[in-house]
């Protein structure tokens, strides 16, 4: 497969194929071309040369629906719900809505919506609209549309990406079974360990070409992540530093609409991670104290100023705290706009003086920025949308980087991040954390919490439920205190 | 649900109102019978404008479209044709300009706004030539009759548009295309990668908007008994309102025909009820969009306060 | 609807689409003046150009009963319904300006006359000019009102017979009347390029409209002349000013409105209907001469 | 990149097209002069409406705010109040306009359509009320010069109109809060957390555009030298048809200054190129529609090419 965007190889040599019966892996650094592989696999996009066989035969697909009509669905990176519709009806969207002369058959649409959502483990009221369930419930309705078709070949680009551990062992149970019924499965995560845990074959993919295809029982991890990126990594968690005593930011009896009664202090220097499951009040934690979101009551104090209430984004982040939030095309980057227009939002006042812009100043901050991350695009004025996600993802960091925040907040950073990325990503936290950054990260990913900071914080329904610090962390009690089981001696519930 | 709904609550409010005002007359059954009399034909220009915003989009050019099914019919009976056939043909010409709206939006990708700007123009500018700049009279008794004759004492307008608005609601409600439409104005990039047919919705809806414009217009010249270029313009504005006041009493914030009939209503109580009041001209204007300010925004502070 | 009874008060339903301009508020006001000072029980309806909404309400109002129905300024095209509504209910309607030609709709509708207008004007612009016959004359009309289409055509019939070409081959049309003084402006100004001293004279059907064509007259430097029809003040304005602006026609409103009143009154007393249900009054040409004599047709009284 | 646009090339054939019919007139000075002179108020409501636009909103009201504006300062001025103190008091009521559907928009959250619909409504009466539905006229002769004075033969709208596009332009390129408004309207939430405070953007946009439309107004009744309430009116559709057509010829399809000068430019040639033609009135609404479909049309195509 070639595939050109005004020019540039985002597919130069690409090839996969899939047997029925496996799942394959189709790994590859942010922007190698996996996504782009995938919409040519299902008809969003039409290759400039290169061709598509099925059992042998060579196949065209306009366009989605004949793609699906031959059996081959994909679940895209990014994709989502339809916000206005209910749930029921979101996991059997278009041609899978069961209908008898033009009139949609309700009854049997929930029955087939409900056993999908059953297959998952997932208990979502069907008539709720989607755009008020959670965006891990959001996923699992997707992924539960993507169930419904009766797919022979099955894409998921990053189906794990934004979920925790329960969902992806429910997700890993479902696609096992598929494989046992003889579907092909295209599977596209950052997450190695997910791959040889899951997958049968690999295929790596570098710059727009296939690198090699393998069992992986025969790969190594190493390998793999040398293949990818061409080079050999060192570690991927870097050294922890060590934390002043200086506190940055201390929170004191916060309580919003989930959040209760927290309370903690970051000190300069140090990485503070939050775990906890979905819905855990996490994210909310980071978006009052980024300003973002109004709270009920409680303290935030930054150094030595305390903030008033509900300050709004732009005096928070005037007073050092600076949040990478959890949805990048929604809350992070605005995909019409290019990467130096995008990194300059968030730094106006830096980049102007009197009011004015300063062309020399945006084009000074891009330039370090790309640098510092290695965004990979045509140049700083290329529309962020165009970008692969992971590259996105680093535009969001380089735009709140550019600001040199006090107080770094950073929710699920590296989520859809390949992990020779991920490396950078954990190095650069900690050279700021060097620079006397307090970084505060939500994660959802134990080994990454446990690997990337120095105090780890657990949330659950809104409240902290256990501390520890991270080099004497251990899993297994973290997922405990997940599930708020920690302190059982001192909670007879 | 719906009782709580802010636009509701402004409905009844506003009869609530006029009926202190004026007891002997506003809740009368000839006043009421007047209120829906007047308002019939823009609850079926409204129902049109619901289909298309229910997909996403917006169509300038439904009253437009009125005017010129409603001047051919009219100059196509006057030149001979026998009524049912008039009526036939203007149809397909409100169709017809869907249609193309259809396919300008969907297929060429024209944004909705300017594609039916466009035909907005042209269309007026057909309805002239059509007209030829003047207003036609002296329909068949027999085709007036659709829009003057009553039915149990009520008008016949009124029938024809509870029916198209019970049509409407069941093809949204019922029908896989209904669906479609919703789910293609929820998000067209999801529908679309999902497997549906958006530009078949998208081009369906425009072309039904255009043909139920179309049936609208028809009535309006029947009930007027005369077609002219620009005869029912503003039912563009307080169509895209009705449908704007509706989608403030569902949770989704979709378009939908039950929300659309109580904007309609909304709008005709208020004209109705302040020309009874004998209030100025003028100032009815200023007040005019002021109640729809008050409607929209107690709708709104009901939301948010959920 | 036969005559009134005496004993209880005569139910008069007044209508018009056009309050929204000066001569149909000031009908409005005049109306309702009248009918206080006879004892009447009013019913008005002003309809904002909009006969969607005031059909229905008028036909309501028949619906309650009344014994005259006055209306408006409301061309006899677009009230269709109305005038069913009133024959099946038997009740007469008396109309100022409410269609060109005798129309059985009608118990009496008096106008202006339109050959007349269109003479005075015609005859302003043939003595300033010493003659039409080889004249280049733009004639702007507005379709959507019979008074003013029907001018027009009068108007392009007579140039034609008396020898002066038709500027741009036809009658030119303002589309919208909200925006007709820009529209004949652009129209008048556009021809003034493409024929530079193209144009002698420049008849229009209404005096808004032949502002806006006297302006670009006036901004192209050209000698033309034009006429309008209303005399409204801003018009008479123009003619005392001795500009491009020639002469516009007042037409008679409040002895039209008088008559209108008269018959109605005769009605009342004994149900005698007007002989004839057409009538068509002499206007005035108001030009230099006379200008400060006329009461201007936006400051009725 | 500019000339490749497809708006672009649809004004050169327009241009081409016109030059050929009329190569002795088309091109002259006078008739530029004159296509100028009538564009001149056109661009300056359609910069008001590009403001808006490019915070991702709609302002259905920018003429009818030009309307009353107009017409409270020749209504000022025929009470005796000075020349620059009407103007003041014209601009101030443009800029109030401005902010109500500021607040409503940005701090009550109520739609764009909706907000400027209802306040189109309302300030429509107000004008009536103003004008007492008459034309307000005889203003002083330093006013009038406003709109009918010339310098270097050029009449003063076009340098007025110049002026404003190339403020806006600059403030949207250069100024911080241009970039605020683009952030706006590229991506409310995420302009959000960026430290966009964007309630304050959109309600400065709208105030702006009030302001922006009350100076289009107000030299509307100086080049015509009367004002009344409805006399701008078609400068509403027009101005959207300007500022979408000039979408398109950036790459990113936001809305900006040289976009709709090229989208005004359009409408311009078409109109006076049709007149000088002398095509038809009715014809002439006709071609418009197709042109402007045409044109958008044609810039879908070279986007969709590349
Ligand atoms: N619509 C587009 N226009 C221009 N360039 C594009 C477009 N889509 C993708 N690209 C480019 O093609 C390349 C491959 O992108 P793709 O999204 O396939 O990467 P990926 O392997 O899925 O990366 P990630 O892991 O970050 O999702 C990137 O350089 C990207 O910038
Ligand atoms: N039941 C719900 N209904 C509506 N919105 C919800 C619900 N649960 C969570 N949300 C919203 O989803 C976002 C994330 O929720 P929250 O902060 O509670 O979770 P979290 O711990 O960050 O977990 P995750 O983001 O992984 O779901 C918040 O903006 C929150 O308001
Ligand atoms: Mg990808
Ligand atoms: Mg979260």
């Amino acid at each position: 497969m070639v595939k050109r965007f005004d020019g540039v190889h985002a597919l130069n040599g690409a090839g996969l194929s899939v047997r029925a019966g496996e799942i394959h892996a189709l790994l590859g650094e942010n922007g190698a071309g996996k996504s782009t592989l995938i919409k040519i696999l299902t008809g969003l996009y039409s290759p400039d040369s290169g061709s598509l066989h099925r059992h042998g035969e060579e196949v065209e697909f306009a366009n989605v629906r004949v793609a699906n009509h031959a059996g081959v669905v994909a679940l895209y990176q990014e994709l989502s719900v339809i916000p206005s519709i209910s749930v029921a009806e979101n996991i059997l969207l278009g041609e899978q809505t069961p209908s008898r002369g033009g009139l949609v058959q309700w009854r049997s649409l929930r029955r087939r919506a409900r056993a999908q959502l059953d297959s998952i483990n997932q208990r979502i009221p069907l008539g709720m609209l989607a755009g008020d369930l959670t965006p891990v419930q959001q996923t699992m309705v997707a992924f539960a549309r993507a169930l419904a078709t009766d797919a022979r070949v099955l894409i998921l680009d990053e189906p794990t990406a934004s979920l925790t551990d329960t969902e992806i062992k429910d997700l890993f149970a479902v696609l096992r079974s598929l494989r046992e019924r003889g579907v092909a499965i295209v599977y596209v995560s950052h997450r190695l360990e997910e791959v040889f845990e899951l997958c049968d074959r690999l295929t790596i993919m570098r710059n727009g070409q296939t690198i090699m295809t393998k069992d992986v029982a025969d790969s190594h991890i190493d390998e793999v992540i040398s293949t990818m990126v061409g080079r050999s990594t060192g570690e991927l968690y870097p050294e922890r530093g060590t934390a002043t005593t200086t506190v940055a930011l201390t929170v004191t009896d916060l309580h919003g609409r989930r959040v209760k009664d927290v309370s903690f202090e970051v000190h300069r220097g140090e990485v503070l991670g939050i775990g906890g499951l979905a819905g855990s009040g996490r994210s909310e934690l980071l978006r009052i104290i980024s300003g973002a979101q109004k709270h009920v009551r409680g303290e935030i104090t930054v150094g030595a100023t305390s903030l008033p209430r509900s300050p709004g984004v732009g005096r928070a982040l005037d007073a050092g705290i600076a949040l990478v939030p959890e949805e990048r095309r929604s809350q992070g980057v605005i995909l019409g706009s290019s990467i130096q227009d995008n990194i300059a939002l968030a730094n106006i006042s830096s980049v102007s003086s009197l009011g004015l812009v300063s062309g020399a100043r945006i084009a000074d901050i891009t330039t370090r920025g790309m640098h510092d991350l290695h965004i990979k695009a045509r140049s700083p004025r290329q529309p962020v949308g165009e970008l692969s996600g992971g590259n996105q993802q680093k535009v969001v960091l380089a735009k709140m980087l550019a600001r040199n925040p006090d107080v770094l907040l950073m929710d699920e950073p590296t989520r859809g991040i390949d992990v020779g990325t991920k490396a950078e990503i954990y190095r650069l936290i900690r050279q700021l954390a060097a620079g006397g950054t307090a970084v505060v990260t939500v994660s959802s990913e134990l080994p990454e919490l446990i690997g990337m900071s120095d105090r780890i914080l657990i949330m659950h329904e809104g409240r902290i439920s256990g501390e520890m610090l991270a080099a004497e962390a251990d899993e297994e009690v973290l997922l405990a205190y997940c599930y708020g089981k920690a302190n059982e001696h001192d909670d007879h519930e | 649900m719906l009782l709580s709904s802010g636009t509701v609550l402004a409905l009844i409010a506003l009869i609530i109102f006029f009926f202190a005002m004026r007891p002997d007359v506003f809740l009368s059954f000839t006043n009421v019978k007047n209120i829906l009399y007047q308002v019939a034909i823009l609850a079926i220009i409204a129902g049109a404008q619901t289909i298309v915003m229910v997909v996403g989009d917006f169509d300038l050019s439904v009253a437009a479209t009125s005017s010129l099914a409603g001047a051919v019919a009219a100059s196509l009976m006057l030149g001979g044709m026998p009524i049912p056939l008039a009526i036939l043909v203007a149809l397909a010409v409100g169709l017809l300009i869907g249609l193309a709206n259809g396919l300008l939006i969907a297929y060429v990708n024209l944004s909705a706004f300017v594609a039916t700007l466009a035909t907005l123009t042209s269309v007026t500018g057909l309805a002239f030539i059509v007209t030829q700049g003047t207003t036609l009279f002296n329909l068949p008794a027999g085709f007036n009759a659709l829009g003057q004759g009553k039915f149990l004492e009520i008008p016949l307008p009124v029938f024809i548009a509870i029916a198209i608005s019970l049509i409407l609601w069941f093809v949204l409600k019922y029908t896989t295309l209904g669906r479609r439409w919703y789910a293609t104005g929820g998000n067209v990039e999801v529908s679309r990668l999902s497997g549906v047919n958006v530009r078949r919705a998208r081009l369906l809806a425009f072309t039904i908007a255009g043909l139920v414009s179309a049936i609208g217009g028809i009535l309006l010249t029947a009930r007027l008994g005369s077609a002219s270029a620009v005869q029912g313009d503003d039912n563009l504005l307080f169509s895209v309102a009705a449908v704007f006041l509706g989608m403030t009493i569902v949770r989704s914030g979709a378009a939908n025909i039950v929300g659309t009939m109580v904007g309609v209503a909304i709008i005709g109580v208020m004209s109705n009820g302040l020309n009874i009041l004998g209030v100025n001209a003028y100032v009815q204007q200023v007040v005019t969009g002021l109640i729809i300010i008050a409607a929209v925004t107690l709708s709104s502070l009901k939301t948010r306060s959920r | 609807g036969t005559g009134g009874d005496g004993d209880k008060a005569f139910k008069v339903i007044a209508f018009t689409s056009g309050n929204q301009t000066p001569i149909g508020a000031w009908w409005v006001k005049a109306v309702t003046a009248k009918a206080d000072e006879l004892g009447w029980d009013l019913t008005m309806i002003q309809g904002d150009f909009d006969f969607q909404k005031m059909n229905p309400a008028v036909e309501s109002a028949i619906g309650q009963g009344a014994d005259v129905i006055l209306d408006g300024y409301t061309d006899v095209s677009s009230i269709g319904s109305i005038v069913t509504a009133a024959k099946d209910a038997g009740i007469p309607i008396f109309a100022v300006d409410s269609g060109t030609e005798a129309n059985d709709a009608f118990a009496l509708n008096i106008t202006a006359n339109q050959q007349g207008i269109v003479d005075e004007t015609l005859g302003a612009l043939d003595d300033q000019l010493g003659g039409l016959k080889g004249k280049t004359i733009m004639v702007i009309g507005h379709d959507p009102h019979a008074g003013i289409r029907m001018r027009a055509g009068l108007a392009a019939d007579d140039l034609a017979a008396a020898g002066a070409t038709l500027a741009g081959g036809a009658i030119q049309k303002v589309t919208s009347p909200a925006t007709g003084r820009t529209e004949a402006l652009a129209l008048v100004s556009d021809f003034l390029t493409a024929n530079p001293g193209g144009l002698d004279g420049v008849w229009v059907g209404w005096d808004d409209a032949a502002l806006g064509a006297a302006q670009a007259v006036t901004e192209a430097g050209a000698d033309a002349k034009v006429t309008g029809v209303d005399a409204t003040s801003e018009a008479i304005g123009g003619i005392e000013a001795g500009g491009a602006f020639l002469a516009t026609v007042e037409q008679p409103w409040p002895s039209i409105l008088d008559s209108v009143m008269t018959a109605v009154q005769a009605y009342q007393k004994d149900g005698t209907l007007p002989s004839s249900n057409f009538e068509a009054v002499d206007t005035t040409l108001v030009d230099k001469a006379n200008a400060a004599t006329i009461t201007p047709s936006d400051k009725l009284k």
